[in-house]
């Protein structure tokens, strides 16, 4: 009977249930405070401009920075939204409910990330056409722009989330969270710039996104676990 | 309540919704007129009779439209702040709702200044964008008028959201002369003044002349837009009041 | 252990950061009951319910569900539990409907107009749709407590659900419990305030604790 | 007797006790939560580290970006942490108590910002040295560095703070911050940065620093004003 | 306003965007008395306290401090006055000594034998150097509730202060707030709890909100 409860749970319609309960209730709490999800797009514009305040108005500068600046500001803009992924919750219970739960909890932690992706990453992305025209990046790299910018974003998402779930307990500790992240983050930027710059460049592109993808599969299937295991002792 | 004393009675009357929301009734009619009157012609005259340009030939006609918005979203921010200012010193709700009504069509006025400023780029210079010190500022400005919208937003308690956002808008009119003074200061700095194709004092009058219709004609628009914005955030927040309703009660009759 | 208790607590003891907090704690519940831990602040009543909702795990000692070992049957124990702390896992930019409706979901319930009258049974039906962060104390107590109008579970563990409560709000609560009892359900309480809804086991952690 | 009382407050002892308590309060604070506090530090030095990874390890290239991308990396660093500034003392009440002590607000709001100038602004114009040594600074910008950052850093938490007065009342809705303040901040960077870029070039770099300290000698002046009267709004 | 009252409230009226939320409330106390206020959840008492506080301003009628208008005596009535409400300033990262020394501070209070006295007359003795996060919702609240043992103001708004204390704890309460009344202070008192500890007015908001 008791068995019977936790192979419903794991595979069975409640999983999914669980899953999508939480993309939906993170997306609503999102539009709830629009003002904070938009907040990482309009950082992203920002800081995007104040590059060649910066540095120099000059085009030719520019589109050689580009696709780093890209990069960089979206990885900051992760970082500066992803805390959130946990300590709402933390701080209000929510989280302790979410332990106690009778399911994996591994299931609600991927749905949070999705919805973490579809505020932040997504919206960043689909922005990103335009901050390149800004930053006068050259017309062929947009694809590569484009698609890598997705791929990333996600895994900046999904591994985020583990470094959310190790300081979550540390209440507002949050500023520790760039220093547990970000070095899980270099190879993704690494790659990123790549598939950009290749792109610029007219060299062939689908050889750094590839590995990015690899990359995001993998982190799709261990983060939540990570993220999970750090959640359950997070509440000693 | 002080302003209740006679030698404040005409400002007083002035902070009241109601008065407001009758007078600029009245003016409605006249402001629309005024509004299609001048921009009709002003966009038959610039578009249709205006000679082309000689270098440019057509696209220099955007400058209808880039121009007057450019110079209305400017003083749509002095506007937004200085009305900013009266509501937070002398607490006068009417005040505050001029300020909430003139940051979205600032920040529209704003924009079009930026999109119709990047369509006119592409013939004139080639690329959609430059970081021109005139056009950074420019956005600057759209930000600072985004940051005000998005704090009133942000606010459930709509008198929170007014002084916030009336701070805010204080704080980047001190800004506004400094961000002007550093952006043209960067400017010279790295990059030679080769930008501005024709400057304005060498445009023909037959390009003038309709360019100053047009230019009267956005002020008469946004007054009117003001007060469109303004009438519905006076229903909007006076709801409880029995002169709104007497006059929702009398709409829905007539 | 005899099998006729729906909770019993084994020899319990816990310390946190190998300093003791409580020791040799021993306690039963049967279906029908309320149990009142008592105990001065600071004596580890929280953090016995706590250990009690596997949030945290016992140092030595076992807890029995239904007479069988908790970390046998944690999955089943888990859907017949619910844990109402300090913290009431309220979003304060969502509705008390909009919690509530989550919240039994979470159970599995699904239909919306339980959650109104539930909301409407705790005394919120002036407050159901405003976001969270505009209610009053007792408001938001009261909108966490509504859970115990709709919950299904078996077991309760309550953390002080009384602090801010108004004495009609206290009445609301003795009648969900009571008809909790009712249908064989059981409470674990932890209050300063007394609770008088039933059947009552007290249980004084003072003399457990170091 | 009452007129004594808002003298003695105003210019009196007590002003300057409220002042340096608070310096001293918020500096206990930082202290126990340290993490917290070199934080921002370890996220500047690692965002530094990430520009050559994504841009060119070419010491020239390096050398030319390197002055914006330390001023932009200052500016985040203060966008990350400016928040913190106010938010727990909101969500603690000790704002509550601050706004009903019996003496000018401005005055303990101004050792608040000081006190976080002194957390980050401080320790970050130290590193900076550190950080344009990698990023191949040439040697003869390290004092235009120094300086340009000691005064700017000072006028980012002058600055942030009015920002961070606006939105302590949205709760956790800090997201909000970078749109308000970036814009005020830009004015600052270009300054910050042509100073750099000056001394770089071996230009006189006087001019630019002092622009930078009119204004941030304004932004003493007057955020503290605008900050309390923000403060005293929100508790509505 | 007869001025032998130390605090009178005439005609209050709380308006919040134009909602109103109570009207008309007209109370008063004198020096050595205690004023409860009652009412149900949400009627308004916090808010009421928190425009005694000048937190919040009225929407219309006065407030006299000592038969003068409030606005007028401000900076001398914020110094009399001594508000704990449900957010107690407590810093979490800092121990209950440091916490109380520092509010002691900001009363114009530097001994700190005093503080350390205090801690220890509310029951604190044994945790006073731990970070308070560490400590349990009763030990919060007695930190918080230990600026009562300091304080030297006259007029002390309490916002519902039993909350989550044991027995003993409300004993301590009660006995600092008889010998604050001994020495001719005040109290108005925001409780859904009786705290019977001199003479008593009460007043009931239930029918002045709306
Ligand atoms: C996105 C790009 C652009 C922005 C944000 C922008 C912004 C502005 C602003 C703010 C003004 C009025 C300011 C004042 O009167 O001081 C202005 C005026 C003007 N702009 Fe633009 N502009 C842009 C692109 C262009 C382009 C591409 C042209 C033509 C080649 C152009 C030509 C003019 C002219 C002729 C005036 C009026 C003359 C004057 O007042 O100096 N602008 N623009
Ligand atoms: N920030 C706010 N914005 C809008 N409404 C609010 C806000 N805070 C409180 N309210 C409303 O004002 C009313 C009074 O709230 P208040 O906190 O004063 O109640 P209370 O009498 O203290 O109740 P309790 O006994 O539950 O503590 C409530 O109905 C609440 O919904
Ligand atoms: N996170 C923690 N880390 C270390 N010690 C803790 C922690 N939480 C609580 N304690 C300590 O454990 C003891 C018991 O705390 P607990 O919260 O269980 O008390 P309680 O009986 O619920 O008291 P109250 O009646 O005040 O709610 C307290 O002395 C407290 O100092
Ligand atoms: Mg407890
Ligand atoms: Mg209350």
């Amino acid at each position: 009977m008791i068995l019977k409860k936790i192979v419903f749970n794991v595979n069975g319609v409640a999983a999914v249930r669980g899953f999508s309960d939480y993309v939906k209730r993170d997306l609503q709490l999102a539009y709830r405070s629009l003002g904070d999800t938009v907040a990482p797009l309009i950082f992203f514009t920002m800081v995007c401009t104040l590059v060649p305040l910066g540095l120099s108005p000059d085009t030719q500068r520019l589109s050689e920075v580009a696709p780093s600046m890209l990069w960089i500001m979206a990885l900051l803009s992760t970082l500066l939204s992803i805390e959130r992924i946990f300590i709402h919750d933390y701080e209000d219970g929510s989280l302790e409910q979410l332990l106690i739960a009778p399911q994996l909890i591994e299931i609600p932690i991927l749905g949070k990330i999705v919805a973490h992706w579809l505020v932040t990453g997504l919206p960043l992305t689909l922005m990103s056409p335009l901050l390149g025209l800004m930053l006068s990046l050259p017309g062929s790299a947009y694809p590569a722009l484009l698609l890598s910018l997705a791929i990333g974003t996600a895994y900046l998402s999904a591994v985020g989330a583990v470094g959310a779930s190790l300081t979550v307990s540390l209440g507002r500790g949050g500023l520790l969270l760039p220093l547990l992240v970000v070095p899980l983050y270099m190879p993704i930027i690494i790659f990123g710039t790549a598939t950009v710059t290749f792109a610029v460049d007219a060299m062939q592109w689908l050889g750094p996104l590839a590995a990015m993808g690899a990359m995001l599969c993998a982190a799709i299937a261990l983060c939540p676990l990570a993220a999970a295991a750090a959640l359950r002792f997070s509440s000693i | 309540m002080a302003m209740g004393s006679t030698k404040w009675q005409w400002f007083y009357r002035l902070g009241s919704p109601r008065w407001f929301y009758e007078i600029s009734g009245r003016w409605l009619p006249w402001l629309v007129c005024a509004t299609i009157i001048l921009l009709g012609v002003g966009l038959f005259w610039g578009l249709a009779l205006a000679p082309p340009d000689a270098r440019q030939g057509h696209s220099f006609r955007i400058i209808y439209l880039h121009v007057p918005a450019s110079l209305l979203a400017l003083a749509g921010y002095y506007i937004m702040a200085v009305t900013g200012a009266v509501g937070l010193i002398w607490r006068i709700k009417m005040s505050f709702m001029l300020m909430k009504s003139a940051a979205p069509i600032g920040a529209a006025l704003t924009f079009m200044a930026l999109f119709t400023g990047a369509v006119w780029g592409k013939p004139s210079w080639g690329t959609y964008w430059v970081w021109d010190a005139r056009i950074t500022s420019m956005l600057i400005l759209l930000f600072l008028y985004l940051g005000v919208l998005a704090l009133q937003r942000a606010f459930t308690s709509v008198e929170a959201g007014y002084r916030a956002s009336a701070i805010l808008a204080l704080v980047g009119t001190v800004n506004i002369p400094i961000i002007y003074k550093s952006v043209d200061w960067w400017h010279t700095l790295h990059q030679p003044a080769t930008l501005k194709l024709t400057s304005a004092s060498s445009i023909h009058t037959d390009m003038l002349e309709p360019l100053v219709v047009m230019v009267c004609g956005f002020y008469v628009f946004y007054v009117l837009a003001l007060c469109l914005f303004t009438r519905s955030e006076i229903v909007q927040q006076e709801s409880a009041t029995a002169w709104v309703k007497a006059l929702a009660t009398s709409e829905s009759r007539t | 252990m005899p099998n006729d208790y729906l909770i019993s607590v084994n020899d319990l003891c816990f310390e946190r950061d190998s300093l003791k907090l409580f020791g040799d704690v021993s306690l039963c519940l049967s279906a029908g009951e309320i149990l009142l831990l008592e105990g001065p602040n600071g004596c580890g009543k929280t953090t016995l319910l706590r250990l009690l909702t596997t949030l945290l795990k016992p140092t030595s000692g076992n807890v029995y569900y239904c007479g069988e070992l908790l970390d046998k049957v944690r999955y089943q124990y888990l859907a017949d539990m619910l844990y109402i702390g300090h913290q009431s896992a309220i979003k304060l930019a969502l509705s008390a409907e909009e919690n509530l409706t989550w919240m039994a979901a979470s159970e599995g319930l699904h239909e919306p107009q339980m959650v109104r009258d539930a909301l409407q049974r705790m005394g919120l039906g002036r407050v159901y749709d405003l976001p969270c962060h505009q209610l009053s104390a007792g408001q938001m107590r009261r909108v966490a407590l509504s859970r115990l109008a709709l919950s299904r579970c078996r077991l309760w563990l309550l953390d002080e659900p009384l602090a801010a409560l108004d004495a009609e709000g206290i009445e609301l609560i003795k009648s969900c419990v009571r008809k909790h009892l009712d249908r064989q359900g059981a409470v674990i309480l932890v209050s300063h305030q007394d609770l008088a809804a039933g059947p009552m086991r007290k249980y004084d952690l003072k003399e457990n604790c170091f």
